[in-house]
């Protein structure tokens, strides 16, 4: 545990990270070029999804990567209902507003995702390069699940947002953009297999580190400007937005040693499921969901739960998945 | 001396995700064009926002010039917008050259 | 037909670093909002500028929408800084709708 | 309480290519400034075009204040180019502090 | 040529284009930030300008070097004259657009040289080094013959744009950015040479073939939108966009055999001439014929020329210089 | 001196910027997009940060470290004032600009150190990775020493720049984005340590020098721009913006060795006293002395000392420091 936080905290992706805090925290005017973050976001999606496909490519399809994408697809259903209960009961947000979020915690972030490996792989327990498709595949459901359960299933519903069509909606959701870039990057990674890539190794493997500090730098940045900025946060959220990645993370880990996952790849479900999304589902919820607070459900997102899991999470469910895996062997 | 007629200039500011349901209220009240210019923050009574393109917070202006019946066709379709999401809508007299093109 | 009412449009160009002492003064003048459009190169009496970032030359339009009084106010308390800061200022009359929210 | 005066205010809407003619054009007017706002997308009678500013179809729009005279002379020149480049102008009346800088 | 199909259909600068028109005929809203476009246009202009700068200090120049830049300037000439007179007859273009469509043709795209030599490497066929220098040199010659054609040569023309004088109008296009950036990069390269390029060869070296990944996206996504909303394309214009390529290709790498190049070198100098600019000629022609219609000569270039020679011309003239090199031995 | 001259010349850094310059005097179009400038920028402070960091946690802090440090800091307060007088005599410039002026040349530009160390390397005579540090600890002062000369130290001020605090302007100065970023990453350097650098060095080492060339052929553009528009510049200030580097650097290299720095750090930091801020200490006049006029200090710095350093100050006073260090040894 302590050695974990010790690793964790001389990251140079976690210094980053806290750099980005402290220094909005101080009220710096550093900030990162808006079109330079989002081009490392959509470099960090292409490389992951490459990655992620040469690993297919070379292990191929199992019973164990079936699985794990069967697990990781069913918590996308499961968790935002969980999810949408709370913040409706304890967290007092309208049905609009607990869909949203519920839509964000049921769906993953993929940064999390990839700090996680990074740290895992510190301590030689590299999850199986499948986890990537894992992560892909349950990015999507939990829109779904959130849309449905905010504009509540069947009602016809007269609010603007409701005058879509289901059918526009689910457009909207399977090609946004970090989706396609995403999946895209995978079935080009599987198709020309490890190969094909390594003459573009060098841009989209050794300078990924490099690039997710920066980027890390930047979340940092926006996550602490956002939260002072917040108005709609009460302590209510705030207690969700903790509660919700460490239970969801317990589940995700015992899930993954159920199904029979090595450990460092049940602690990355279990991340994936204590991650809440603050790219791709922001981005779906403004167009299929423009009536609910942006406020709410980033500052939730990303400036509380995000922080939590690179600071302290990723490390408890790596400890928690080593003790189960350890219990159950 | 050049004549120059009179037209009115709408300016919606909307959500980036959202243009393009503005964009279409321009062609239903048959409007011949529209323009879109970058802001980068802002503050209203909801508070402080900026422009933060990776997690789509950005918003836009969307100017379009027409002749007042039309302005005011799109200001009645853009109503409940404006009160549902946020959006903020001016408009005022402008006199522009060539004026069978607007 | 959708009810308009008149307002100011106050429009300002001014220093990037200093886009906080003109926001301030918009919120001393009680203006409930303001937004930022990027500008990119001028020319005025001191010369050509350009945007640059590195060096912090940036420019920004601050615009902000507001009954005629604060508007007024609003312009009273920026003009030393139009004088001595390079600021320009401009302002006209706008409809906006919903009028209550400005 | 603080004294304005009236000026233009025109707006031109040109591609990025061809802003030094439209710059030009402000400056053989005698007019003392002008400011460049970017613009990312639009539509017309043309069609739609978006920002590329690899292939160089960026637009902007250019802005300047000046008195109506000045204002009248520069829409004059400009003319031709509406038609044969596609600009669009447009231009009202503004209120300016220190009105002797326009 | 079955063989050929199936590489370029793996490699993944190909693969991330068809992803980027996959994804635009999607509707996807996947974009890539236009400072980053423009910074990765400008980063390949110098990549290449280098490389080819350092290979000509290597090799020197010799007379295959001069035959081979004499071949690609006259091509540069000559090439405008019969697209003008297609466009102009068969395609039904006025002398503007004609003139300006011809530049356009006459000139190069150095993203297809690029993916060309990517794909010729793969065949251990790599062109000379020298070949960038013919690129460079085929840049300019198709503007001016362009703009000859278009205003008509000795005539005064009354309207906008020929109210420009020819000084100037040699000025705009020789001082063009992209023009500058390879023509630089170049000499800097030949200055330096290889032992003063090391340091600086895993920016431009190294991370090349990510960053065409990542342009090529970029330019599949805005090759496909600028179908989609184009409204002054005949059939007879995508006759033309399909026909010049395929006729000048073959032209290009019988000259390429014809003045004894190698076979590699010789396919590189069909595909010079069987690609059409979309970066420098365009950003040349909104100066000096703003009159000219965008709408005609990027929709020809960058959404019909290039594809098709991507995607299927660059294995032909490669197949078609094996040939003839094999027959001319 | 001859054969550094020519070193200086086949650097690829020194050409871009070159190119940089030659092509805006040609009046080419060719521009970076601003805000991969701006990022350029970030990602040269971060690096330099890390890589000084690292250095010094690996030789720890000692004697020289720190007398070295102190010299910097020393030097950082007195020069301003050297530069006041003469900018307020012989340059007949104002107080406010005088003292604008006077905090650029106490202070350092980073781009020109680097550039420093990249042409010392070449000649064996790497400096210390401490004086990266040292760099970081000269930023600051001159800012202070300037903004109190140009308030006149204890006088109540009645300018508009004069109404804020002292509170408010130590907090911007030392919240400036290039402070924040390069000590922040400098600590985040030491934290770390070599060992956990080494999965994001391709980022940060590999791709630094190839970045630099292109963030130089921006400074070469912009430089030349400024100085064909520059309305504000004298005789007497072009004078001033080359004896002061001259001026400034004999008397940093003469410290240098007066504390036995090795004399690759002695001319090290004699181009830190000859260097004057166009990044850091702008920005922080702009807020906390908006009267002033960019169109002096930018030009002054940015325009004739930056180009003057770069291309023939470093060879000098490395020659300088090399002689020094030979007659006392
Ligand atoms: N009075 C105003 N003047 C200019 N812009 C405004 C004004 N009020 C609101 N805005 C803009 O509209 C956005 C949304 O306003 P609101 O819905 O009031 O938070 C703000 O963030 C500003 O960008
Ligand atoms: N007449 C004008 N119209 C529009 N913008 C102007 C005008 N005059 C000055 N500006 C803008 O204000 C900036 C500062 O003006 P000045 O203080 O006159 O140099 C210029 O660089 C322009 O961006
Ligand atoms: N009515 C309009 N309102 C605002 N902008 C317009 C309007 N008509 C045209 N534009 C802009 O002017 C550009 C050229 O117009 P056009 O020449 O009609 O294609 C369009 O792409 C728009 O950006
Ligand atoms: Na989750
Ligand atoms: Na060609
Ligand atoms: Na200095």
């Amino acid at each position: 545990m302590f050695e974990t936080a010790i690793q964790t905290f001389s990251s140079p992706v976690v210094l980053f990270f806290v750099l980005g805090l402290l220094a909005a925290f101080a009220r710096s005017d550093l900030a990162i070029p808006e079109p330079i973050a989002k081009a490392m976001s959509l470099y960090l999606m292409a490389a992951i999804g490459i990655k992620g496909g040469v690993a297919v490519a070379k292990s191929g399809i199992d019973g164990t990567v079936l699985s794990a994408l069967a697990a990781g697809i069913g918590a996308g259903f499961v968790l935002p209902l969980f999810a949408y209960a709370v913040l409706k009961t304890f967290g007092k947000l309208d049905r609009i507003n607990s869909g949203a979020v519920a839509a964000h915690y049921g769906s993953i972030s993929v940064v999390t995702f990839v700090t996680a490996v990074e740290i895992l792989t510190g301590q030689s327990r590299e999850p199986g390069g499948y986890m990537v498709a894992v992560m892909a595949a349950m990015e999507a459901p939990a829109i779904l699940a959130g849309l449905m359960l905010a504009r509540g299933v069947g009602s016809k519903d007269a609010s603007v947002g409701g005058t879509q069509s289901t059918g526009e909606m689910m457009h909207e959701v399977f090609t946004n953009s970090s989706i396609v870039l995403l999946l895209g990057a995978f079935v080009i990674g599987m198709i020309g297999g490890a190969d094909a890539f390594e003459p573009v190794s060098p841009f989209f493997e050794a300078g990924f580190k490099g690039v997710l500090c920066l980027f890390l730098l930047d979340m940092g940045l926006i996550a602490a400007r956002r939260m002072m900025d917040s108005r709609s946060i009460t302590w209510r959220l705030v207690v969700i937005a903790i509660f919700l990645p460490v239970v969801n993370g317990l589940v995700g880990t015992a899930l993954g040693i159920g199904i029979s996952l090595d450990s460092g790849s049940a602690a990355t479900l279990g991340v994936l499921c204590a991650s809440a999304s603050y790219i791709a589902v922001p981005a779906a919820m403004r167009l299929a969901l423009p009536e609910a607070d942006p406020g709410i459900y980033l500052t939730m997102s990303l400036s509380i739960t995000f922080p939590f899991n690179v600071l302290i999470n990723i490390g408890l469910i790596s400890a928690f998945a080593a003790y189960l895996a350890g219990v159950m062997p | 001396m050049i004549e120059t007629v009179t037209r009115k200039r709408i300016e919606i500011l909307a959500d980036k995700a959202l243009q393009g349901r503005v964009t279409k209220a321009i062609e239903n009240a048959q409007i011949t064009g529209w323009t879109i210019v970058p802001v980068t923050s802002g503050k209203g009574r909801e508070g402080h926002w900026r422009e933060e393109s990776v997690m789509g917070t950005d918003k836009v202006f969307v100017l379009t010039i027409a002749a007042e019946d039309k302005a005011m066709a799109l200001a009645e379709e853009l109503a409940p917008m404006l009160t549902n999401l946020g959006f903020i809508l001016s408009m005022w007299d402008v006199q522009v050259i060539r004026g069978e093109r607007f």
